[in-house]
């Protein structure tokens, strides 16, 4: 018999399709955190739906095949059949629960943090990532959008006591130590955002109006890019953070450089209301998706640190002074001069001439001699006791509708 | 023809999975026009609670205070503060107007042509009043300071929902007047004569639908 | 098609009539004796079944339908109910954690509407 | 109830139009109708084809010279509005406006729907629905940005393109076309359920017609859930009123918002949303069964499971609307209850794919055009099928959730599993519409471009998904978590969509060329059993039958009956006495 076009095709899409699975790179890269649970999962469901597939698909060709057209023959006349069909049925239904059991499990740790997993608030807003610990007392201040000020950048409540110790910082780069559950608490002051790291599997979106929360264990030390998982405008593609993972011993440090509310109310600012709105208005025009500010040089542009002042080589091997108005004419001209290693892909960016300033006020503090702030926490430097027990907050009466 | 209601030896059931396996309709003795009508309503019910599921989360996510309807919605009357007096009336209207309309349909089907008439025009000048003592309250909320955007007494979402849901159902209202006189000046003019006068009880299911959602808006 | 319509007697009509009177006075009695919380939310559903039921039952004829549509049109609300359900435990969810992380006050008093306001309220108007 | 019951309609005069513009244009024929509907959907779906081909050229090509016109402004516009038409515009206008207001009437034995005129309405409020949506690339700011499922706060904050014209047209349109989809809907349902012919009972009915039917009564339930949305999103963005939308500060400006909550938004468009795949799905399924049974010459297997897997896929469909939140922020407990209703629905699903598969058992299979594009429905169902039950696994979605595992995912099962079927279908009617038959030869090209092609597309697709890229992004640059190589198989699954766009041409030019050309339709070539097959004359002409309506006495599917002359019995065939 003439084997058809279409029994060969879909067989060879059947096999294609597992080979393909098996010798793509594609996969899921190596987990960072304690959720091996969902990588088992996946893997029983892939193991089911692969036979499942093979099976349908193979025996759909192999009848194609097999059943070809003939003049005068008839086909079977079989309209039901039910034992085969409550057989199909039951086995899918033993298919499904076997797929589901485990996810339902997994899912109950997903929603219920460890009692000693502490707290982190990310808090997102168009078109970047900031973050907050809840300081010494472990307890969060309030925070509501509508305090939101270019002096308070994450809307405290000013009369709340538990706000006071509240770390912020004030970059898209956190660090947090290895080993230990986080609770994630998302915050957005606009629109809907997800704090996405692929490795560590989880995500959740950030709803304004709610907080929200997942919570993980990081387990390999590593720098990690933050994505955005949510549509969140036309910079959606550009929201990037970091995410470090660290010893415990650097994250005491790192943290004793942070600065709290108490004493960013104080002045110790690291930027002043100028330049923080400069930093508003590069995040905004998507700067941050190619240049850093905290001295790393990302393969699309260089990076802004102490990018006041001292000398630049161009890519035509000249030498060139960093004063205003090369700074300028690199904003606005951005092809004229080009940095050395760089291709001119910056774009001219739609700013005014005012905002223009407040990009440059914002530059201008970007220097990497260290910021003078009071140790955040009390305590020995590399020491940090993380508040234990409970994740608290504020005491609350019993939730009532009315 | 036999009774179309159930009879006495048919389960519920029996009688349904008969009605639904049957050939030509499944609807038993339902005209086209009424059968669309049931389903059109459905799907109108879907719309009324989805604007109720609005008016919930509103109201039970809210943190700024909901004003207390009985508050808002009085009348004063020779000095005296009656509370809820004005959707009180507003209730009695509606549902007289579903008394008279299901007079009509009655006389429908006895085929008494002018008395259809006069209750339909009847049950249309009550539901005109019921619009038009909305007319009235919505300028009384307006000058107390209510918008759909803000309430002087807490949550903003107040006035949103208020004016939304009322709205709608006015507009509802309106519509339904004026199928209600369409309907009845074509029943004089003899224009269904040859039917059953269906569309009576057909225009009879629109209006007491509307009359229902004013029992669960103004709750 | 032939129906032979819907004759009942007219008295089943003012009877319903005056049911749905007594009816939303009751529902009426519970805002005006002001009752709070779930009784609050518990009786003013129960007169509003009470009432959509005889409205649909007796003036809409549904009574004397076959089940056929009954079934029909009853039916696919159900889903409306779910909604309606999760929608409200999710509100309670989305309300706590505004109490709880966002500073609001849970038990917030409204002021009083501008025509009742004659003064007496005068000492907590910026409380 | 004895069949002494003449049908209403024979007893109705038809309304016969007298001029050519009451007969064509503002025809009340629900033959024309459909064609009507067709066509401008076909047209707006090729708006949303070449939409698709620009999006991929800049995935694949970022930063591509010829591109630069090409902002991320544009980028968001165009996924939204591709989106939008190709779910609302192309799939539930062709399925339920188009197949439904042809098959419907000619299946169920009817003259026509039961209210031509309110039918021939629904068309022209369709179009209007249309035009206010391609109005949007007019209006200052352009179209909305906000992708198709059009979440608050973003999609009316100055954050996103479009977000004070373009969603207003948006929003307007899709209210539009719910009006319009009612009008049509009732038709349909009042016409399945009120005036199908003698004999003709719902179990015995066409599964085609049963697709369309719970599939338009699913559409009746769920749209007025977008239509409320819709209008509060309005009076959100116009009036400033607070539904969705909480306190909220906007690129450094505070909004005069407060209290809304975002998530209701979400929680009523899912509740349309997820009936609304179904409502795109369960037509195409009914399509399949008839063509598979017909060409492979055999009774569908199953028939009354499959007849119940509908209604219960239906009705269930109704109760997981928030598998699309699962990262979403809802209530955390809900996951529980949604995983497990999804994963339920995939039995019922599951029933209907061997169903289709155990038809070709023993079966006399005709490899005709129309088969062709049924088998690669059943394969392309299964991958897209499968992958959603990852997805419906709460805890399986965490990571997959927002990625090109999902954009896959319903390619699969929804931008190419129901456009074959679609395609399907026009080659198994078009005989019966036109009177010609399509060409062979040119179909066949068409398929297998389609098929390998769209394979080749959004196969390789979910593995970037594995690897994290998330969906929505204009450009997602170099970066640990996207390799070379992926990008790499970007420029791969570009290439064989520019390839399968194209030879859409093919499909094009044979619709249009054997209309006039096409060799002359038998009344009945694939020898099919249904009624629309049983037409006095082909192509049907207005009151589709003679004085008297066709009498039914059997299901569509006897094929193959042991005993009878032809491997064939025509639904109108009556029983014979002795078996
Ligand atoms: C026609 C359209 C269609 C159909 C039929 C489906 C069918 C299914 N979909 Fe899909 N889905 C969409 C269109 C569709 N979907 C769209 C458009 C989106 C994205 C919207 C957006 O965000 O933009 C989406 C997104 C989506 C999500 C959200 C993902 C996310 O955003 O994070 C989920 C999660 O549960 C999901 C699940 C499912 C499931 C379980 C099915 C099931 O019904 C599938 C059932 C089928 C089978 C199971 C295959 C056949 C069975 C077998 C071969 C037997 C083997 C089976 C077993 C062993 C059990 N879909
Ligand atoms: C029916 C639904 C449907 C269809 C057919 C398609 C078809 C295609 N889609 Fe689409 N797509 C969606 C529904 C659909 N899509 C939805 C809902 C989204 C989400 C939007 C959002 O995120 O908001 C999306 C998003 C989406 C993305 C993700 C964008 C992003 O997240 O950044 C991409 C990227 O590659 C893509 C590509 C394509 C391509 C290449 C095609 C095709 O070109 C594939 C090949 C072509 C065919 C199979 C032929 C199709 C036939 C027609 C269209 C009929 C036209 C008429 C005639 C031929 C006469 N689509
Ligand atoms: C598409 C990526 C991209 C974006 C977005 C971008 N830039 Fe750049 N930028 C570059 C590259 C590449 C260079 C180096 C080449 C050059 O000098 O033009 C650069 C250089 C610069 C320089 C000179 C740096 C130096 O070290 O001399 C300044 C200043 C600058 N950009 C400012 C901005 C501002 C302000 C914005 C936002 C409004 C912005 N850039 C957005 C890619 C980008
Ligand atoms: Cu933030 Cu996307
Ligand atoms: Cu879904």
């Amino acid at each position: 018999m003439r084997i058809a076009l279409i029994a060969i095709l879909l067989f060879v899409v059947t096999v294609g399709s597992v080979v393909f699975n098996f010798t793509t790179p594609f996969h899921f890269d190596a987990i960072g955190s304690n959720w091996e649970l969902i990588d088992i999962t996946v893997y029983i469901t892939f193991i089911i739906c692969g036979i499942v597939f093979v099976v349908l698909g193979l025996l759909m060709a192999w009848w194609v095949h097999k059943f070809q057209y003939k003049e005068g023959k008839f086909a079977e006349y079989e309209p039901e059949n039910a034992s085969l069909e409550s057989g199909l049925t039951i086995i899918t239904t033993i298919g499904v629960v076997v797929m589901l059991a485990p996810g339902l499990v997994a899912w109950n740790d997903y929603i219920h943090p460890p009692k000693d997993a502490y707290e982190l608030e990310v808090y997102s807003k168009q078109w970047t990532w900031m973050y907050r610990l809840p300081g010494a007392d472990g307890v969060f201040g309030a925070a509501h959008n509508k305090y939101v000020e270019f002096d308070n950048p994450f809307g405290m409540k000013k009369d709340d006591p538990y706000g006071d110790d509240d770390i912020l910082i004030l970059t898209d780069t956190v660090k947090i130590p290895v080993d230990r559950p986080v609770k994630v608490l998302l915050r957005s002051e606009d629109v809907l955002h997800d704090f996405w790291v692929p490795s560590i599997r989880a995500k959740m979106d950030a709803v304004p109006g709610m907080v929200t929360y997942f919570w993980f264990e990081p387990i390999v030390e590593k720098m990690y890019e933050v994505l955005c998982a949510e549509l969140c405008g036309r910079n959606h593609h550009s929201m990037r953070g970091w995410m470090h993972v660290v010893s415990m011993e650097e994250y005491g440090t790192w943290l004793n450089d942070q600065v709290t509310w108490a004493g960013f109310q104080e002045g110790q600012v690291p930027l002043s209301p100028e330049a923080a709105r400069g930093r508003d208005i590069a995040t905004t025009n998507g700067c941050f998706a190619c240049h850093t500010i905290d001295g790393r040089n990302l393969d699309t542009g260089p990076t802004w640190l102490d990018i006041w002042g001292g000398t630049v080589t161009l890519d035509d091997g000249t030498t060139r002074v960093r004063d205003e108005a090369y700074i300028i004419k690199s904003i606005l001209d951005p092809h004229a001069e080009i940095v050395e290693g760089y291709s001119p892909t910056m774009n001219v960016p739609e700013i005014t001439e005012e905002e223009l300033q407040s990009i440059l006020d914002f530059m201008r503090v970007l220097t990497s001699e260290p910021v003078k702030t009071e140790p955040a926490i009390e305590g020995e430097e590399g020491s940090v006791d993380l508040p234990e027990g409970e994740p608290t907050t504020q005491p609350t009466e019993e939730p009532t509708t009315d | 023809m036999t009774d179309t209601t159930l009879s006495s030896q048919e389960s519920i059931f029996t009688s349904t999975a008969k009605d639904w396996s049957s050939d030509m309709t499944t609807f038993k003795g339902v005209p086209w026009g009424k059968a669309m009508m049931w389903i059109f309503l459905l799907s109108d019910t879907f719309i009324f609670t989805c604007f109720l599921v609005g008016y919930m989360v509103m109201r039970m996510t809210v943190t700024e205070p909901w004003p207390v309807a009985s508050e808002v919605f009085a009348l004063t009357v020779w000095g005296v503060s009656v509370p809820l007096l004005l959707i009180a009336i507003m209730t009695f209207i509606l549902i007289t107007s579903s008394g008279t309309m299901a007079m009509a349909v009655n006389m429908g089907y006895q085929r008494r042509k002018w008395a259809v008439f006069w209750l339909m025009v009847a049950t249309a000048a009550l539901g005109a009043s019921f619009v038009g003592m909305q007319c009235f309250e919505w300028p009384k909320l307006i000058l107390e300071g209510v918008r759909p955007w803000y309430n002087p007494m807490g949550a903003p979402q107040f006035g949103s929902i208020f004016f939304m849901v009322t709205g709608f159902h006015g507009l509802h209202v309106s519509v339904g007047v004026a199928y209600l006189l369409i309907v009845a000046i074509r029943v004089v003019r003899g224009k269904y004569d040859h039917t059953n006068f269906e569309i009576v009880e057909i225009t009879g299911l629109y209006w007491h639908f509307v009359d229902l959602f004013v029992v669960r808006t103004e709750a | 098609m032939a129906t032979e319509g819907q004759q009942h007697p007219i008295k089943i009509y003012f009877l319903i009539w005056l049911l749905l009177f007594v009816f939303s006075f009751f529902s009426y009695l519970v805002d005006y004796l002001d009752l709070q919380g779930n009784l609050r939310w518990f009786l003013i559903v129960v007169f509003m079944l009470l009432k959509a039921g005889f409205i649909v039952a007796i003036f809409m004829h549904m009574k004397w339908e076959r089940f056929a549509l009954i079934f029909g049109i009853l039916l696919p609300p159900l889903a409306l109910v779910v909604l309606m359900f999760l929608m409200a435990i999710e509100s309670n969810y989305a309300w706590s954690s505004r109490v709880q992380y966002m500073g609001e006050d849970p038990a917030p008093k409204p002021k009083p509407p501008p025509h009742m306001d004659h003064g007496e309220h005068g000492e907590d108007k910026d409380h | 109830m004895a069949t002494v019951e003449v049908p209403y309609q024979e007893t109705v005069p038809l309304h016969h139009p007298k001029t050519w513009i009451g007969k064509y244009i503002f025809s009340q024929d629900h033959k024309i109708i459909a064609v009507q509907y067709g066509v401008t959907a076909m047209a707006v779906g090729l708006v949303a084809l070449i939409l698709s081909e620009f999006m991929r050229l800049q995935i694949a090509f970022p930063g591509w010279e010829w591109m630069d016109f090409f902002t991320a402004d544009h980028y968001y516009q165009a996924i939204t509005m591709h989106g939008m038409i190709m779910v609302i515009y192309l799939l539930t206008a062709f399925l339920l406006g188009a197949f439904g207001n042809f098959c419907i009437p000619l299946m169920c034995g009817a003259r026509d729907m039961v209210f031509p005129f309110v039918n021939m309405l629904s068309y022209w409020v369709y179009l209007l629905s249309v035009i206010i949506l391609m109005v949007s690339y007019f209006v200052p700011g352009g179209p909305t940005g906000a992708g198709w499922t059009l979440y608050p706060p973003q999609t009316i904050t100055a954050g996103t393109p479009g977000h004070d014209w373009g969603i207003a047209t948006m929003l307007i349109s899709l209210a539009v076309f719910i009006v319009a989809f009612t009008m049509g809907g009732l038709n349909y349902i009042t016409t399945i359920l009120q005036a199908r012919t003698r004999g003709l009972t719902l179990m015995r009915m066409p599964l085609t017609v049963w697709g369309i039917f719970i599939a338009t009564f699913l559409g009746l339930v769920a749209f007025p859930a977008l239509f409320v949305s819709a209008v509060m999103m309005l009076l959100d963005n116009f009036l400033g009123t607070s539904f969705f939308m909480p306190a909220i500060v906007s690129l450094g400006e505070k909004l005069q918002y407060s209290g809304g909550q975002p998530l209701l938004f979400q929680h009523l468009f899912w509740f349309f949303g997820h009936p609304e795949v179904y409502i795109v799905a369960l037509p195409a399924f009914g399509v399949v069964s008839d063509l598979i049974s017909v060409h492979a010459r055999k009774n569908i297997f199953g028939y009354r499971m499959m007849v119940w897997a509908i209604v219960a896929i239906g009705a269930l469909s109704l109760i997981v609307w928030a598998h699309h939140m699962y990262v979403a922020g809802m209530h955390p407990s809900f996951g529980y209850f949604f995983a497990t209703t999804t994963l339920i629905i995939a039995v019922p699903t599951a029933l209907k794919v061997y169903n289709w598969i155990l038809t070709l058992w023993r079966a006399n299979i005709r490899i005709t055009v129309p088969m062709l594009f049924a088998l690669a429905f059943v394969l392309t169902f299964i991958v897209g099928g499968i992958t959603g039950l990852f997805l419906g696994n709460v805890i399986i979605d965490i990571p997959l959730s927002d990625t090109y595992f999902v954009v896959a995912h319903f390619h699969m099962v929804m931008g190419v599993s129901p456009i074959l079927a679609i395609f399907g279908g026009i080659y198994h009617w078009y005989p019966k519409l036109t009177g010609r038959m399509l060409n062979d030869t040119i179909g066949r090209i068409h398929f297998y471009f389609t098929f390998i092609g769209t394979y080749a597309i959004y196969f390789p697709m979910h593995y970037l998904g594995f690897i994290g890229v998330p969906r929505r992004y204009y450009e997602t640059g170099i970066s640990d978590f996207y390799p070379q190589t992926a990008h790499d198989l970007n420029v791969f699954i570009t290439v064989a969509a520019l390839i399968v766009g194209a030879s859409q041409v093919l499909f094009i030019v044979n619709l249009v060329h054997s209309y006039f050309n096409g060799k002359k339709a038998p009344a009945n070539p694939w020898g099919a059993n249904s009624l629309e097959w049983c037409t006095p004359e082909t192509p049907p002409r207005h009151g589709n039958w003679e004085d008297q309506l066709p009498t039914v006495h059997r299901w569509a599917y006897d094929f193959g009956v042991p005993g009878e002359e032809k491997d064939h019995v025509p639904q109108t065939v009556p029983r014979r006495k002795a078996s």
